[in-house]
């Protein structure tokens, strides 16, 4: 079986992705949990380039890296204290948990490789930036519209919530 | 690039109802965060508006076939009004002694749910499906949590909210795989790919039923569906009284029009005999009837009346499903009467809840003792709303439930309604108890609930819905008959 | 294709391990993202593979990815009151009301 | 008869809880004397109705007085449909009397007089619909109507476990009622074109496939049967009349247990011929079962009113019986009868218990002994009604039975069931008598009952309506039996499709 | 007269609506107006019966409906007779003179007007019963004489032996009356009728099967075991002397207790109808008189020894009526007399023992005991009761010219076809004279056992005396309307199928006088000379003494007592017989109320149960509450995801279901397991609340 670079890219990528988001769920340091949150995040960025959506890509490190990932790194330090590192992070259903995991997973896999899937009839668009630029303005105006009112009711429930003053 | 010219006055309801809300939260910041009831009734008033401009508006499919307003979700986005305007109406108390500063943050994160819901009702295509259901569901996390120094509040937050995001996020994982087995996002053009998938390839696979299940478990959990029910008791319990109704009647509307566009809608194909080991039927039938079970037996023990009404909200879900599993005409019709029927009495038995609370601070079931004597026309109203939840004649409840009942053995499940019909029997122990609670027992701590006008208010429209409709129910019926031929069966 | 699928579900599977066992809240949210991930990756592969509407899932996933941004929001306000309240974020501690 | 007589009888008793929760809580005599006139209106007209029915209609079998079918819920093919024929309009006429009656009895209550008489009023109406129903969705509506103020008026004004007496009632009787909506709705799904109209589904009904018809019948047939109550479903009765006041227990022995019997004999007697001859034997049997044991138990009881009480299961296991043989006209004649007169006795045993309970605060049949010394005119009337309870001739429970017995001997293979049932009648006489001796015969205990008082002039009003009719119909029964006639000899031929 | 005959029944029924609404509070007035009442009922009867008498006893019939179905008409009406005519002239008469005797005898009781109220109704009830023409309207008023006779025999209902006594007599009467009813449906399955001369007309044209008529008789018949008193259903009789002794006069002797014997001679065209029926009442009836008679021999009572006599005379009757019902049905053209014998015996009889009864009332009066052997030498102060008590038992024993003597001669001469019945019968006549004879010498002559008492006796009032004296006329005159030698004598008039012509047959005759002379003579040996010490013959025949004084121990051991298997009877009624025969009250009611205490057992925690067992599910279910809303939120998202999981693979793989149940079962055990964990780890680390 030879690799073709995207081939290769992919899997490098998709490596780093599932030892860095086991890492995310597993390690008892909460903090470097959300450092390779982070880097999770920036190699789920490379996957959609491999897939022909940049626009997706840039959005994705810009949300996500940018706000989210430093957000939540906010709020660790607000919240965690250096002395409970020790505990252990994980609850008691862990087993289960491995149970449930690996039978979605196995599920998932078999079904998908039973499953008879379109067939890709056209190519993507060339310049896909534009065309969702184009799409969001037209046909999809209305999710784009309401997604603003989405953010701004967290937005204000969020300003709620985190007003220290008596509820 | 060029506007296509959409059908802009469908939506002008919810674009009202967006402007108003954020109005009321300026007039809020605007006032010095001093008026209660001005706020309220400003809000109220808006919904009012609101509903006058659906009915003068709807009619209609834009926006690229994303939004349709058709009956059935006229009928259900005059649940979603109905039910935030009992919510913010019996509200006044919370707003008064509880909340301090943030009232208008309050009343408008209600009404931006309720424009969720509006939107959710209209969404014929899964993108704006879940961006609808997003906007219904956040606000509601924020104000489950309403309550910043009540840690039972804060608790109902967090639940709500893990259990929240982790249900959205399995229902998204159904949606894309939905999306990847027909290409498409629209929920008529995913129903015609299917079909074609189905008789070119002879076989679709078991990804389709992955993704049913998904989904099912994603917007099971709004609707409180067992096994996806568990967070609902204790979001229940803690969250403020009224926005527990709210979630219990709005959400859960919400949830079920999501559920019956996808399946009933986009799926039936599946529904048919062809192809029956793809058949949704029989897992929302298994889930049905164990939200009966487990909803009703659960509710018996419990002695806190809104974790009792959470458990039997559990339950009356599961005598929606046996409509939904139907997936007629007459089952979707019977939906969307029971719902507007559990609009009154759920909302009804809420709100009375909230203004007992409101008085004595407490939700015990035991402190009613008594009422009938030193409240009649309250106690009055609340067991006319514990008859009709468990379906006693003459309130609505018994039409709702004899219709979606009647839409079961219609479809052959009459195991199903068997044990649904049994189910409200024992359905029926628990709603009595807070009856007999009330009349039975001598009243031994004799107050007067002192109910406001608004207090009133809420509870005569709720009282007098359940016992009209239940009475006459034929134009909701018959509304809700014709909203179900928008469905191609 | 089928590739891609697989290391969404394998994300997905890690995500929700992480819900289902981090006993911090942050932890929780974290891997909540990892499931949104996940899904992103499945709608984008469709776009590319299966085609169809033009790219529907890549703004499908585009959507997602807001959302996200603001359900993370929300948690974390919900985190800050939970540490207000209770002193700690661990949410097996956090069930005062069960049964 | 005036138009819209039915509607009338149900939507009198309506306006008078109105008009009753209207009044002021504390004017006991103006609510006490309004709701006696709400309900003696409809007396009268339900007395008017069945003179009436017996001068022009008791010749035909038809519906008469029939209002509708007019649309109520079109959706559902819901209709608001109503008619009398023979075997409703004796039923309505008891339904009125004993409501009115009960009525006068109750003015003794001091607790929530208010509430009583309203709830008491919306009973009344309740139980007029159900005669008067001939669409199965205004039937059953009826049918669950009654079951709420029966709740509240066991709960609230009960004995001592009042509250578990009244959900046990209202349980059991919901759980029967439950597959009475299956199989309606089974049956309106069935129908072609889809019905609810109980008079169609007659006609139509007998061509559907036997093992629906089995299954429907079998529903129906759970529903009734609790209402009845048929040995095993009885064990509500006990609980319910005992704890229930004096009035509520006349309604629910005298109207009440007869909806399950008229039930069968309206609907699902006729309508499942084919199911009915599949059941007819063992319903006889159980109908044998409930007779001799409801005696042997009524035999050990030692609480006045639960004797009254396991009576009426040995009793209404006289019309089970009598239904099961459902090729005789005498038969089922004597079922009606037995309905009536059993409605006109144990309300006048369970308003004569009331009476002493009223004065003794006790119940217990120990606790009594020759008191027909003291009070010998209360004695006499309960004497009378012991009498008229096992079939002593010349009061209408001889008739009832009588005719029970030879319309079911003549069935064909009721030989030995029938003559089996006939023990009953010993067994009733042994207790009723043992019941009569030990409270009213014997020594008199001056010290502990010196200041009981005799029965007064309202509670003998009560009761002397129940006391002429049990008489009248005993002695001349031929009228009662000429306005079912017809349409019992209809409902036979109905049945041997 | 004749066609408004269905007035009499209604004179008394009237004076007792009268008195019960009207009169209760003025004593003199009730009783006054029940006696003009019946008096009246009697005039009317007396008019009958001569209009009778002038139609050679045709029979007429009246009837209205009461109900109709096409299955079964029923009516009410009248079919007189000769039989009827009669009938009517015994009850009224000793109606009539029981009533004016009470004057005297209940004169200082308190509840007086309803005494008579009690009495008017039985009138009627009787009156009723006589005159019925079908059998539906017989058993109506057969039931309301069991009602009336239950209300007299309890009328000192503070007596608790007294209101036991009632309730005995109306249940074990009932019993038989079960059996009335079996027979009545058994008629009208197949005959479709229950009007006497329809449903006899079936019977002999052989429109009913023959075993059917067997059936039926035996059936009807046990109406007439009950009510009458006949083995093995006596045990009621003895014990309803509780009541005031006109009462028993009246009921328990010469009118109630004589309805079986009519009902028997009223549907003898029925019992006719086959041998073996026929027979198995012939049975009875002797066994009965037999069992009765030597009981009667050594009871000390008064009253018991005129009641077991009572029981005797009547199984006679019926043994002379089930005997001519053999005859009949071996031969249509008999010339048995037992019809004739039977029914004329019932007239005399009633006029007999209602003096004897009302004599022996007449000294209880007096003494104030019913034990004979505290009396003793009352003829001197009570002459007329002695001499009128004399001529009954004289008449009782079959003395000649007596009227009993003619009406026992003839049920001998019935037997003459039957040896074993005949010695039967004979020996029974010379008990019979035995016992009537040990009774009048013990209480009338010798000396005073009881000083006490004897000095406080004095002779009744007029009131009494008046009907003793008119019931002794008709103990001696009344017969004669039945001399053989009479051409158109009481069996031309009274009669079965045809008149009949009767033979005085003078061997007989003999031989009766005889017997019965035999009978008086022993006793006034024994009782009166002293002869022969009645001690020594008690101890000599010790068992045979202590059988007969213990009543053959009926009441104390019935169900141990083996009864001769009776033809015909069902084992239904053998059932009843070991198990409730002396009545549901006393001996065996022990057994049903612990039945029924059983059956209220099994009622409460078997039946009652079920339906709790809701309660127990809501218990388990609670604890899988428990288990699954543990408030832990990862536990909901896990169950959540779960459960997705095994609704997919229910839903993928081919044994789903199982798999699924796996799942279910494997998630549980997991879920159980880290509850355990973490109750171990909770333990160990640090509380990390600030």
């Amino acid at each position: 079986m030879e690799f073709s670079p995207s081939q290769l890219i992919f899997y490098l990528l998709s490596f780093i992705i599932i030892v860095s988001s086991i890492y995310v769920v597993t390690l008892k340091n909460i903090f470097h949990s959300a450092i390779f949150l982070i880097l999770t995040l920036f190699s789920v960025a490379g996957i959609f380039i491999l897939l022909g959506a940049e626009f997706l890509a840039v959005s994705q490190v810009l949300i996500y890296v940018g706000a989210v990932s430093v957000l939540m790194i906010f709020a660790i330090m607000l919240t965690s204290r250096l002395a409970s590192k020790k505990i252990v992070q994980s609850n008691e259903q862990v087993t289960t948990a491995i149970f449930i995991c690996a039978g979605f997973l196995l599920i998932s896999l078999g079904s998908f490789a039973n499953t008879v899937w379109r067939v890709n009839t056209e190519p993507l668009p060339e310049n896909n930036i534009m065309t969702i630029g184009q799409l969001l303005m037209t046909d999809y105006v209305l999710p784009f519209e309401v997604v603003s009112i989405v953010l701004l009711a967290a937005l204000i429930g969020a300003i709620v919530l985190s007003r220290k003053a008596g509820a | 690039m060029e506007m296509p010219a959409y059908n802009l006055r469908i939506i002008i309801p919810e674009v009202f109802l967006f402007i108003w809300a954020t109005l009321v939260i300026l007039l809020d910041l605007g006032t010095g965060r001093k008026n209660t009831k001005s706020l309220g009734w400003t809000a109220m008033f808006g919904l009012l508006i609101t509903g006058v401009l659906l009915c003068v508006t709807w009619g209609g499919i834009t926006f690229n076939n994303m939004y349709t307003s058709d009956a059935l979700s006229v009928l259900f986005k005059v649940i979603f009004l109905g039910a935030a305007f009992m919510a913010i109406g019996s509200s006044f108390g919370i707003l008064t002694d509880k909340i301090k500063n943030h009232r208008g943050e309050y009343i408008g994160l209600i009404l931006y749910s309720t424009v969720g819901m509006m939107f959710l009702a209209s969404s014929s295509e899964l993108i704006s499906l879940y961006i609808g259901l997003e906007l219904t569901t956040i606000p509601l996390f924020i104000l489950a949590a309403f309550f910043k120094d009540d840690r039972l509040s804060v608790e109902a937050g967090l639940k709500y909210f893990v259990v929240g995001a982790f249900s959205s996020a399995i229902l998204l994982y159904g949606l894309s795989l939905l999306y990847g087995l027909t290409g498409t996002t629209d929920i008529v053009q995913m129903k015609i790919n299917l079909s074609l998938l189905f008789l070119s390839y002879g076989k679709i696979g078991p990804g389709l039923i992955l993704a049913i299940v998904m989904i099912i478990a994603g917007i099971g959990f709004k609707l409180a569906l067992v096994p996806f029910h568990m967070w609902a008791p204790d979001v229940y319990q803690g969250s403020p009284t009224p926005i527990t109704g709210f979630l219990s009647v709005g959400s859960k509307a919400a949830g079920i029009i999501a559920f019956s566009r996808i399946f009933v809608n986009g799926l039936i194909a599946f529904a048919d005999s062809v192809m029956k080991p793809l058949d949704w039927g029989i897992i929302v039938a298994v889930m049905a009837a164990a939200a009966m079970i487990w909803g009703n037996l659960a509710a018996i023990r419990q002695d806190n009346i809104k974790r009792m009404l959470a458990f039997s909200s559990i339950a009356q879900i599961g005598y929606i499903m046996v409509g939904m599993v139907s997936a007629s005409e007459l089952g979707i019709a019977s939906i969307g009467y029971y719902m507007f029927l559990y609009l009154f009495a759920n909302m009804g038995a809420f709100a009375a809840a909230t203004f007992f609370g409101d008085r004595t601070g407490s939700d015990k079931i035991t402190r009613y003792a008594g009422l009938s004597q030193s409240s009649p026309a309250f106690a009055a109203c609340l067991s006319v709303f514990m008859l009709s939840l468990a379906g006693i004649p003459p309130m609505g409840g018994f039409a709702a439930k004899y219709l979606v009942f009647a839409a079961g053995i219609q479809a052959g499940y009459t195991w199903l309604v068997i044990l649904g019909l049994l189910m409200a029997v024992v359905s029926l122990y628990y709603y009595a108890n807070v009856v007999k609670v009330m009349y039975f027992a001598p009243s031994e701590s004799i107050f007067d609930l002192k109910l406001s006008f608004t207090a009133r208010l809420v509870l005569a429209i709720a009282v007098v819905g359940v016992i009209i409709f239940g009475v006459y129910p034929e134009p909701i019926i018959k509304f809700a008959l014709d909203s179900a031929t928008a469905f191609a069966f | 294709m089928l590739q891609y699928l697989a290391l969404a579900a394998i994300l997905f599977a890690i995500g929700v391990f992480g819900v289902l066992t981090r006993r911090n809240a942050i932890g929780i949210l974290m891997s909540l993202e990892l499931m949104f991930n996940a899904v992103n990756i499945n709608l984008v592969t469709f776009n590319k593979y299966v085609g169809g509407d033009v790219l529907a899932g890549q703004i499908f996933s585009l959507f997602v990815i807001v959302i996200a941004a603001a359900e993370a929001v929300v948690g974390l306000a919900i985190v800050l009151l939970l540490y207000r309240n209770w002193r700690g974020i661990d949410v097996d501690r956090i069930n005062v009301m069960k049964w | 008869m005036f138009e819209y007589a039915l509607s009338s009888l149900i939507f009198i008793p309506v306006i008078g809880f109105i008009v009753v929760m209207f009044l002021p809580k504390d004017n006991f005599g103006l609510i006490r004397w309004t709701s006696a006139l709400f309900s003696f209106v409809p007396f009268v007209i339900s007395v008017w109705l069945t003179y009436d029915y017996f001068i022009l209609h008791s010749s035909s079998a038809a519906m008469v007085y029939v209002e509708g079918p007019f649309t109520w819920i079109p959706a559902l093919n819901a209709q608001y449909f109503l008619g009398v024929d023979g075997i409703s309009v004796p039923m309505l006429f008891l339904t009125g009397l004993l409501g009115f009656l009960s009525i006068l009895a109750s003015f003794n209550i001091v607790k929530r007089v208010k509430e009583y008489f309203a709830f008491f009023l919306l009973l009344i109406a309740g139980m007029m619909g159900v005669f008067c129903a001939l669409d199965f969705f205004l039937f059953y509506v009826f049918w669950e109507v009654m079951l709420v103020p029966m709740y509240f008026l066991i709960g609230i004004w009960g004995g001592p476990r009042k509250e578990y007496a009244a959900i046990k009632f209202f349980l059991y009787t919901l759980f029967g009622s439950i597959f009475m909506l299956v199989a309606i709705l089974v049956l309106y799904f069935t129908s072609e074109p889809h019905t609810l109209n109980m008079l169609t589904l007659i006609q139509t009904a007998p061509a559907f496939s036997r093992s629906l018809q089995i299954m429907c019948f079998a529903f129906f047939f759970i529903a009734f049967a609790i209402k009845v109550p048929v040995w095993p479903f009885h064990t509500w009765l006990p609980d319910a009349h005992v704890e229930a006041p004096t009035a509520v227990s006349v309604i629910l022995a005298g109207v009440l247990l007869k909806m399950g019997t008229y039930g069968m004999l309206r609907i699902s007697w006729p309508m499942f011929p084919e199911a009915l001859r599949y059941f007819a034997v063992p319903i006889a049997l159980l109908g044998l079962i409930a007779i001799i044991y409801g005696a042997l138990v009524s035999m050990a009881q030692k609480d006045l009113k639960k004797l009254v009480a396991y009576s009426s299961v040995s009793h209404m296991g006289y019309c089970m019986l009598a239904l099961g043989a459902y090729s005789s006209v005498t038969a089922l004649a004597g079922c009606m009868f037995q309905m009536v007169s059993h409605g006109l006795i144990t309300g006048a045993l369970f308003l004569l218990v009331g009476v002493l309970y009223d004065r003794a605060h006790t119940r217990e049949i120990a606790a009594f002994g020759g008191l027909g010394v003291k009070i010998p005119v209360y004695t006499g009337l309960m004497v009378l009604f012991s009498m008229a309870s096992l079939g002593l001739p010349g009061m209408s429970g001889f008739v009832s039975e009588f005719m029970v017995f030879i319309g079911a001997f003549s069935h064909p293979g009721f030989m030995v069931i029938t003559a089996l049932a006939v023990l009953g009648v010993v067994l009733t006489a042994g207790y009723m008598l043992r019941m009569v001796q030990r409270v009213f015969l014997g020594e008199f205990n001056l010290a502990k009952w010196g200041g009981l008082t005799e029965i007064n002039f309202r509670e003998i009003v009560t009761v002397a309506p129940l006391a002429i009719l049990t008489i009248a119909i005993g002695v001349y029964p031929a009228p009662l039996s000429n306005l079912m006639r017809a349409t019992l000899e209809n409902l036979i031929n109905l049945m041997a499709r | 007269m004749l066609e408004k005959a269905f007035f009499i029944p209604f004179y008394p029924l009237l004076a007792f609506l009268v008195i019960v609404f009207f009169t209760r509070w003025k004593e003199k007035l009730s009783s006054g107006i029940s006696i003009a009442m019946v008096l009246l009922g009697f005039l009317h009867s007396l008019a009958v019966l001569i209009a009778m008498l002038g139609r050679d006893g045709r029979p007429l019939e009246l009837a209205y409906t009461f109900i109709d179905h096409p299955s079964i008409k029923l009516e009410l009406g009248m079919w007189i007779d000769g039989l009827t005519a009669v009938m009517l002239m015994v009850v009224t008469i000793v109606s009539s003179c029981v009533q004016i005797y009470s004057l005297g005898y209940m004169k200082d009781d308190p509840r007086w007007s309803r005494y008579y109220s009690y009495l008017s109704l039985f009138t009627f009830s009787m009156l009723g019963l006589v005159i019925a023409n079908n059998f539906f309207m017989i058993f109506i008023f057969w039931e309301l004489v069991g009602l009336t006779s239950y209300l007299l025999i309890g009328f000192w209902f503070e007596k608790k032996s007294a209101s036991d006594a009632g309730k005995k007599a109306f249940i074990t009467t009932r019993i038989g009356d079960l059996g009335f009813i079996v027979g009545l449906m058994i008629l009208v399955a197949y005959a479709g009728t229950l009007n006497y001369q329809e449903v006899f007309a079936k019977v002999t044209s052989g429109a009913i099967p023959a075993n059917i008529i067997a059936l039926a008789g035996v059936f009807v018949f046990c109406g007439a075991v009950g009510k009458s008193a006949q083995f093995p259903l006596h045990v009621w009789l003895p014990d309803a002397m509780e009541g005031p002794t006109p009462v028993s006069a009246l009921i328990h002797a010469a009118t109630m207790v004589a309805a079986g014997v009519y009902l028997v001679a009223r549907a003898m065209t029925l019992f006719a109808g086959s041998a073996s029926a026929a027979m198995v009442i012939a049975v009875i009836g002797m066994i009965t008189s037999f069992i009765a008679a030597t009981i009667a021999l050594t009871q000390n009572d008064i009253k018991r020894v005129l009641a077991y006599s009572t029981c005797s005379q009547l199984g006679y009757m019926i043994m002379a009526l089930g005997l001519y019902g053999v005859d009949l049905a071996h031969d249509p053209h008999t010339h048995s007399v037992g019809y004739y014998a039977g029914t004329f015996h019932l007239m005399t009889h009633a006029f007999f023992k209602a003096l004897l009864f009302l004599g022996a009332g007449s000294v209880i009066h007096a003494v104030h005991t019913n034990d004979i052997n505290d009396m003793g030498g009352l003829s001197k102060k009570m002459k007329i009761t002695t001499t009128t008590f004399f001529i009954a038992s004289l008449s009782i024993a079959g003395i000649f010219p007596l009227s009993g003597f003619w009406s026992k001669d003839e049920i001998i001469a019935a037997t003459v076809h039957h040896p074993f019945f005949m010695t039967v019968t004979l020996l029974i006549a010379f008990m019979t004279a035995f016992y009537m004879f040990r009774l009048c010498f013990m209480t009338f002559t010798g000396e005073p056992r009881d000083k006490h008492r004897f000095e406080h006796a004095h002779e009744s009032p007029k009131s009494m005396t008046g009907p003793l004296i008119a019931l002794a006329f008709l103990s001696v005159f009344a017969g004669w309307v039945g001399l053989p030698w009479l051409k158109h004598g009481f069996s031309w008039f009274v009669y079965h199928g045809e008149h009949q012509v009767h033979h005085p047959n003078y061997i007989l005759m003999v031989v009766s006088t005889v017997v019965a002379l035999s009978g008086i003579g022993l006793a006034y040996l024994v009782y009166y000379k002293k002869a022969i010490s009645a001690d020594a013959i008690a101890e000599r025949f010790k068992p045979l003494y202590k059988l007969s004084f213990n009543k053959w121990y009926f009441d104390e051991i019935y169900d141990a007592v083996i009864i001769k298997p009776v033809l015909g009877f069902t084992r239904v009624l053998w059932w009843f017989d070991a198990n409730i025969i002396d009545g549901a009250v006393n001996g065996s009611g022990w057994l049903t109320v612990k039945w029924s205490d059983l059956k209220m057992w099994f009622d409460k925690y078997i039946i009652d149960g079920a339906v709790n067992g809701l309660g127990y599910i809501c218990q388990a279910g609670s604890w899988a509450l428990k288990f699954i809303q543990s408030g832990s939120v990862q536990f909901y998202a896990l169950f959540m995801l779960g459960s997705a999981v095994g609704f997919v693979i229910y839903r993928v793989t081919p044994d789903g279901f199982y798999y699924y149940l796996a799942g279910v079962v494997i998630l549980a055990l997991a879920r159980l397991l880290s509850r355990i964990s973490r109750t171990n780890r909770l333990k160990t680390e640090p509380d990390i609340e600030g």
